[in-house]
């Protein structure tokens, strides 16, 4: 039987690779590589990544709620240093598991038959499975970063969607789920560089409290304005939430 | 004004190096593939990344179409053209 | 207040518009016109057109269950005789409406900013709306052309969605909906060229009785069997049924 | 196999005038774009529709990718090569 083993959250934000200013990134590292060594600890056999797209994957012909993909998966397309685009080791029989379980209970997840991802996927692809490749991934985009944005509710309940598909699975499987995204920050707007602590304390409190209720409370234009249009990626985490949903954090 | 012809077009000059290079070798032949107007082509033609941001149009499709055709370095002169985010939040219903 | 005033079906099979071996197919253009004198009669004001993507518009890297298109429509895209690539009069205020509903009613929609659309939408729109742009429309498309394939219940589902969010509306709003699609037929296969008139019969009989669960309760492998892929397009009579649950065809 | 390489190969062929220019006129160096085996490489390069599609591929796709390269005059041939749906169920999960 299947089971969830473990939720984790972590940034992705390209400027951490670019570093241009040259700081320490030295914790930043130091805690993608603490999550790799949990889910090697959690003896995990796949993880399911949700990331958002920031408007190069997909089209304005065609823009998904939410979209899993079934095939192969290589990335980040957006080269960024220390991150190769290269084949990310997938888990398909997972993914059709999700994707079916998705139909069954009314859901419409738009899939990929392979995707070429962007940093959002691939920086934790990357940074947090093992390099040998023995925690396949699954990749699913959520409307974070293009409008029309996926209400925060139904990411939720995508995260509880997901759990059952993966208890009901008929074989072992270890899933661990990562919610990859930032808090406050603003991208390609006047603010740009911003970032907003009080708003960061109450989202990382909520989480560290499981209280997924003081973040489903929030409005988008709350969020916007005190979190950014980098903050929508807030649905993420909620996702995480969704499937542990008694969870505390360490 | 619904603008989803610009958006198209500036999705496609931001993420498509093949059109970048068609419309840097001939603007006005590449913009005449969008069911654009006299206006919406000016603000493409002139790159008014603020304009187009308050009219609606997602940041980071603007950052991608200005950074394809300027590159990284010209990060700081988009920025300095840019509104917030804030200033446009309750502007659009 | 807005209201569901009529459903249509109607084939949009290519070799009617190509028409091969010049046979006279009056009948079937006076079908199409038929249906457009009845959309005048009734007054309609917009009309949501359901068709399937012939795997044309959406790409390997995002293929959705349901889309709608919340602006500017054209085509058909792919040209056919008598179905010249030209704007569609549009209505984004419905099609918001129907994305708003679909949003708070656990429909996860993706969306198109425009659409140039196949003949699935490009004909119904071209021969069934009047020319002078009074009934204007709403393009849905089903995963109905390629795999995997919306589950036929959802489709039903939709339309019931599509009649809540239509008279939820605070203006007049006097919508019909048309179902695109062929019976049985087949596309791209050994078989192409066939029909299977029995399965014609149960399918049109099924419809003409309003009873849904004659169609609901096909698998997909059975419709594959009798119908070919092409009648995988039965989903979009099952959206028009579905805003109509207990109407009778005339 | 998975096959969604050749997929997404065969959709660019079928969809895209200036993808099926490039091929014909290198086709080694098109196919190399794709992440295909030898084997896959092998049954774009003879079109062999009939396998594509007892393997999975979706039959308007492979009828799309066939048309595009040699025309609309080309069905009879192209249905000459297709197995039947029928025979195909069941035969995948
Ligand atoms: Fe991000
Ligand atoms: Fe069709």
């Amino acid at each position: 039987m299947g089971a969830i083993v473990g939720g984790f959250m972590m940034p992705h934000d390209p400027t951490v690779f670019i570093n241009p200013r040259k700081l320490d990134n030295g914790h930043l590292m130091d805690a993608y590589a603490e999550i790799c060594r949990r889910i090697v600890e959690l003896d995990a056999t796949s993880a399911v990544i949700i990331g958002a797209d920031h408007y190069i994957l997909f089209t304005p012909k065609c823009l998904p709620q939410i979209l899993i993909c079934l095939g192969e998966l290589n990335g980040p397309v957006d080269q960024l240093p220390g991150l190769p685009n290269r084949p990310i080791p997938h888990n398909p029989v997972l993914a059709e598991r999700i994707f079916a379980h998705a139909q069954e209970t009314g859901f419409d997840l738009a899939v990929a038959r392979s995707l070429g991802v962007d940093h959002a996927i691939g920086a934790p692809a990357h940074l947090c499975l093992p390099e040998d490749g023995s925690v396949t991934a699954v990749a699913v985009y959520m409307a974070s970063g293009v409008a029309p944005y996926l209400r925060l509710r139904r990411a939720y309940e995508f995260g509880a969607m997901v759990k059952s598909a993966v208890e009901a699975m008929d074989r072992d499987e270890r899933v661990v789920i990562l919610g990859s995204g930032g808090i406050s920050h603003w991208v390609g707007t006047g603010e740009m560089g911003r970032t907003n602590p009080v708003f960061d304390r109450m989202v990382l409190d909520a989480i560290v409290a499981g209280d997924a209720d003081a973040l489903l409370g929030l409005t988008d234009e709350e969020i916007l304005r005190e979190g950014g249009n980098g903050a929508m990626e807030i649905r993420h985490f909620l996702g995480v939430m969704g499937q542990c949903p008694e969870g505390r954090a360490k | 004004m619904s603008l989803s012809a610009v958006e198209q077009c500036i999705f496609d000059l931001g993420n498509s190096g093949n059109m970048r290079k068609a419309y840097v070798a001939e603007p006005d032949a590449f913009l005449a593939r969008y069911a654009l107007d006299d206006e919406e082509r000016a603000l493409v033609r002139r790159e008014d990344v603020a304009e187009l941001f308050r009219r609606g149009l997602n940041p980071m499709l603007l950052m991608g179409f200005h950074m394809g055709l300027h590159g990284p370095a010209s990060m700081g002169e988009y920025l300095k053209k840019m509104p917030t985010l804030a200033s446009t939040l309750g502007t659009r219903e």
